[in-house]
């Protein structure tokens, strides 16, 4: 399984992994509460501006990104051409900032940082009796996966690149669904012969 | 096995090995085996053969990865369906492509990954972990993102978490494949010195020339098992003597 | 058959997939929705629904959305438009996330049990799985929901729902076709939590 | 290079070459190379060199892959950055994972996706993959799942992939690392048989022994650069010289 995370150290590595995850729970809802494009214009650019302050450590998630705009571009013009522009640029903001705050949790924290924080997290359900262990796993391997659905891609795109001279585009996503399955089914394989179960 | 009494004293006791008994395998369109019976008890075993013979499949086998449609395979004398949470101690896999096998973004976490069924806590494993870097130099990799490695050094990284499990038995399944001439070299020799059992797969034969005992797996039978120079040479005859192989003449590339 | 995607749903293989189709709901949550002017928006988490009950069958669909939905309950922006936190499961559209629950159970169970393995048998299969759990199951909650936190009549609702009947079978379609697919791509895969042939 | 006059004409007639000006190439928190120059001319070049030396990256920036920092890199005169679409005609990479190759679910699939940019029909693409494969007696690989391939096949796949594109020049990163003797024995045949370009990175000196030009690559710097059998002595040589590796020794091995 491969990753995004930086080794180039930035600000944001030394962030506890709590923090960065209660900001990212706390802006998305900020991001959700506010409609008014100005505000969430100003909400993005800041977003930006704390994306564009990690340097060369974002370089592994700029192709990421750049998908990103691009798509946030295409349901502006959507809903201009629908007649609803506003609404257009608001949803692409709030698009443009999400997929920022979370390249920025993929790039700087460490995958066991993340399991710590949910394993406190849940601690409450340990006095209960919930096997918490397990639990904190599947979240950390969830949030692993979503990267790696652009890790993924990435490879495959280079792949297609170094044939075609081009980008793959769509026709990615049947590989890419079909490599994400693999694995998936490779990353429980290697839990298994290392856990034991 | 599980329950007999006196069974753990035996066992802990006994040297490590390995028990196919008439095992049966399918993998897809594959019946990668039928019916092999097999004893790995000895502590250096080479296994050689054609692409797909079944070599990595045996080492799935092995530690519990794929279930065998007949037959049963023990380790130690655990049966590796029974006694799962057991194996981890018993065996560990170096998976041939290094992609595989790593989970964790930076070096010094999946190594700590590694002692994770030891029960310690994670900061006590990393901490452990460190250390295990630091006695071979490789500080300066503890937090490097698995990503920004070569090939080889991802190949290092899995053998270095392999190596800090400290399972009973080592499978290490191509692991020269992608290392440098030190790195193969440095593992060639821990092999010979270590004192865990060792099964070893490779293309590259004179890395297991010298072992007493080497398996030749031909389309998922043994075709040939002794010691590694009688075998290896088998082997090597073997490959002469059939004619140049069709598939992989390219007629772009004679052209 | 071997390994494949069988085993007890406890093993970290389960846990792997669990987490790869939580991650895949995820990422859909990153694809913009279309807002309707009853609360309820159009999205293509959906697809999501369906692929996991038709890939995973029922236990571990089931699974792969009660993680989503915790990570959602702690905040974490992933649902469409960037949503999450305990107030989304007290909004006119929550009957409809619970239904999502359910309707993987059932598109994973009517996946399991009907017969057919070659691509095109189990893409039709897919297709009848996801209609009956990503519509039928998936609305039925949806309608209980809009009626008790909405306050529509049982009929209203019903009609405001069909608004999504298009884009939903426009999905079961792809749910069909990303099952061929992978039923070419990965000949053993389990589908419908079956042990593989 | 783009536009003169008569270009294509001198170009098709010249023979492929890599040419490389003054490359720095940065990669995470490494700088892997730092004012490279090279030009690559012979018909075979093997690349040598520690894990790590920067053999593959020089692969994926020939290939358009990686964009230098700073410098030029350019393929049979044509600018890797601005000639981008010309390149898959001219360079094709066997990359060292497959994984990384392998787009296709089907090996049929992936065979004809290598003539998409000839710009024929998916259905003619299919059926000279098809021919392609069963001239090499290997018909009833056609429709297999590459995931049900074992790691050696998969990268035969690889190499096929590369082959029925025919490009001008083969960069061929470890390609005997999975595969088996006869599969070995006839790649190492045919690359001395091709037509082509070839450039060929390996850890398995004997490869490239016999080469004419063999390059060793050492933290992104050339360190030796001639006729085969001097630079694989002089590399050999280097790494006898050096005091044993400590980071593979393995305390739990050797304890
Ligand atoms: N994806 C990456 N991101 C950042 N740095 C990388 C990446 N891949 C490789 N590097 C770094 O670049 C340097 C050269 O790596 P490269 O893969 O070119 O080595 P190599 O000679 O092919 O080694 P090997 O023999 O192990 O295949 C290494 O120091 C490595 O740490
Ligand atoms: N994931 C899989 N699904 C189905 N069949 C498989 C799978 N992996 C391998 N096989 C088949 O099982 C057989 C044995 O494969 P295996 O990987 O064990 O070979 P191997 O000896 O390790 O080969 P190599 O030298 O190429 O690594 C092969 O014929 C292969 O086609
Ligand atoms: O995001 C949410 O809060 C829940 C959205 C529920 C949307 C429902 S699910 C079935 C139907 N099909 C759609 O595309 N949207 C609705
Ligand atoms: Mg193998
Ligand atoms: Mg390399």
């Amino acid at each position: 399984m491969r990753s995004l995370y930086s080794e180039r150290p930035t600000w944001l590595h030394a962030v506890p992994a709590w923090l960065k995850l209660l900001s990212i729970a706390m802006l998305g809802t900020a991001f959700f509460m506010i409609d008014t494009p100005v505000w969430l214009a100003a909400g993005a650019l800041l977003v930006v501006l704390a994306f564009a302050s990690l340097g060369r450590a974002t370089r592994p998630a700029l192709r990421l990104v750049v998908s990103v705009v691009i798509v946030a571009f295409m349901i502006a013009g959507f809903h201009a051409w629908m007649g609803q522009a506003m609404l257009g640029l608001v949803s692409a903001l709030r698009l443009a900032s999400a997929c920022l705050l979370g390249a920025m949790l993929t790039l700087t924290t460490r995958f066991d940082e993340l399991l710590n924080v949910f394993e406190t997290l849940l601690a409450p359900l340990e006095k209960i009796g919930v096997k918490t262990g397990r639990l904190s796993l599947s979240l950390g391997l969830m949030l692993r996966f979503t990267e790696h659905f652009f890790v993924q891609w990435r490879r495959l795109d280079d792949a297609h690149r170094a044939r075609t001279g081009r980008a793959g585009g769509f026709k990615l996503l049947a590989p890419l669904t079909i490599r994400m399955l693999v694995t998936a089914r490779r990353v429980g394989d290697a839990l298994v012969a290392r856990l034991g179960q | 096995m599980r329950g007999e009494p006196g069974t753990f004293l035996v066992d802990s006791a006994s040297a490590p090995h390995v028990q196919l008994d008439q095992v049966t395998l399918r993998r897809g369109i594959t019946t990668v085996f039928q019916g092999l019976s097999l004893t790995l008890a000895e502590p250096r075993i080479g296994l050689i053969g054609d692409n797909g013979a079944g070599k990595s499949s045996l080492f799935r086998l092995i530690c519990g990865l794929e279930t065998a449609d007949a037959g049963s395979v023990a380790v130690c004398g655990h049966d590796v369906r029974k006694d799962r949470a057991k194996l981890p101690a018993l065996v560990g896999l170096m998976f041939q492509n290094p992609d595989d096998q790593i989970i964790f973004p930076t070096v010094v976490e999946e190594l700590a990954f590694s002692l994770s069924p030891s029960g310690i806590s994670r900061k006590e494993a990393r901490a452990r972990a460190s250390a295990f870097l630091a006695a071979r130099g490789l500080t300066a990799w503890a937090d490097r993102a698995v990503e920004g490695l070569s090939q080889g050094q991802r190949q290092h990284v899995c053998l270095l978490a392999l190596l800090i499990a400290a399972p009973r038995i080592l499978l290490l399944d191509e692991p020269f494949a992608s290392l440098d001439l030190p790195g193969q070299a440095s593992l060639a020799a821990d092999i010979d010195a270590s004192a865990q059992q060792v099964i070893v797969s490779t293309h590259v034969l004179a890395h297991v020339r010298h072992f007493d005992r080497v398996v030749w797996l031909d389309r998922g039978a043994v075709k040939g098992d002794g010691p590694g120079a009688e075998v290896c040479a088998a082997y090597e005859a073997d490959v002469a003597a059939r004619p140049r192989r069709m598939n992989s003449v390219p007629a772009e590339m004679a052209s | 058959m071997s390994s494949a995607a069988s085993g007890s749903t406890g093993s970290s293989r389960s846990l792997s997939l669990v987490a790869l189709f939580a991650a895949l709901l995820a990422v859909f949550g990153l694809i913009p929705k279309i807002d309707l002017p009853f609360g309820v928006p159009i999205t293509i988490q959906t697809l999501g629904v369906m692929l996991a009950g038709c890939l995973l069958g029922p236990k571990r669909a089931f699974l792969a959305l009660a993680l989503f939905l915790v990570a959602v309950a702690f905040g974490l922006p992933l649902l469409s438009g960037g949503r999450g936190g305990l107030a989304v499961f007290v909004a006119p559209s929550s009957g409809f996330l619970i239904g999502w629950l359910f309707g993987a159970v059932a598109a994973g169970a009517v996946m399991w049990a009907l017969p057919g393995n070659s691509p095109r048998a189990l893409a039709l299969r897919a297709l009848l799985a996801s209609f009956v759990g990503g519509v039928v199951v998936v609305y039925a909650f949806g309608i209980a929901g809009l009626v008790l936190l909405a306050k529509l009549s049982v009929s209203q609702a019903f009609i405001a729902s069909m608004a999504f009947v298009p884009g939903d079978l426009l999905k079961c379609a792809l749910c069909a076709g990303l099952v061929h697919t992978v039923a070419r791509g990965v000949p053993d895969w389990g589908f419908g939590g079956r042990r593989a042939a």
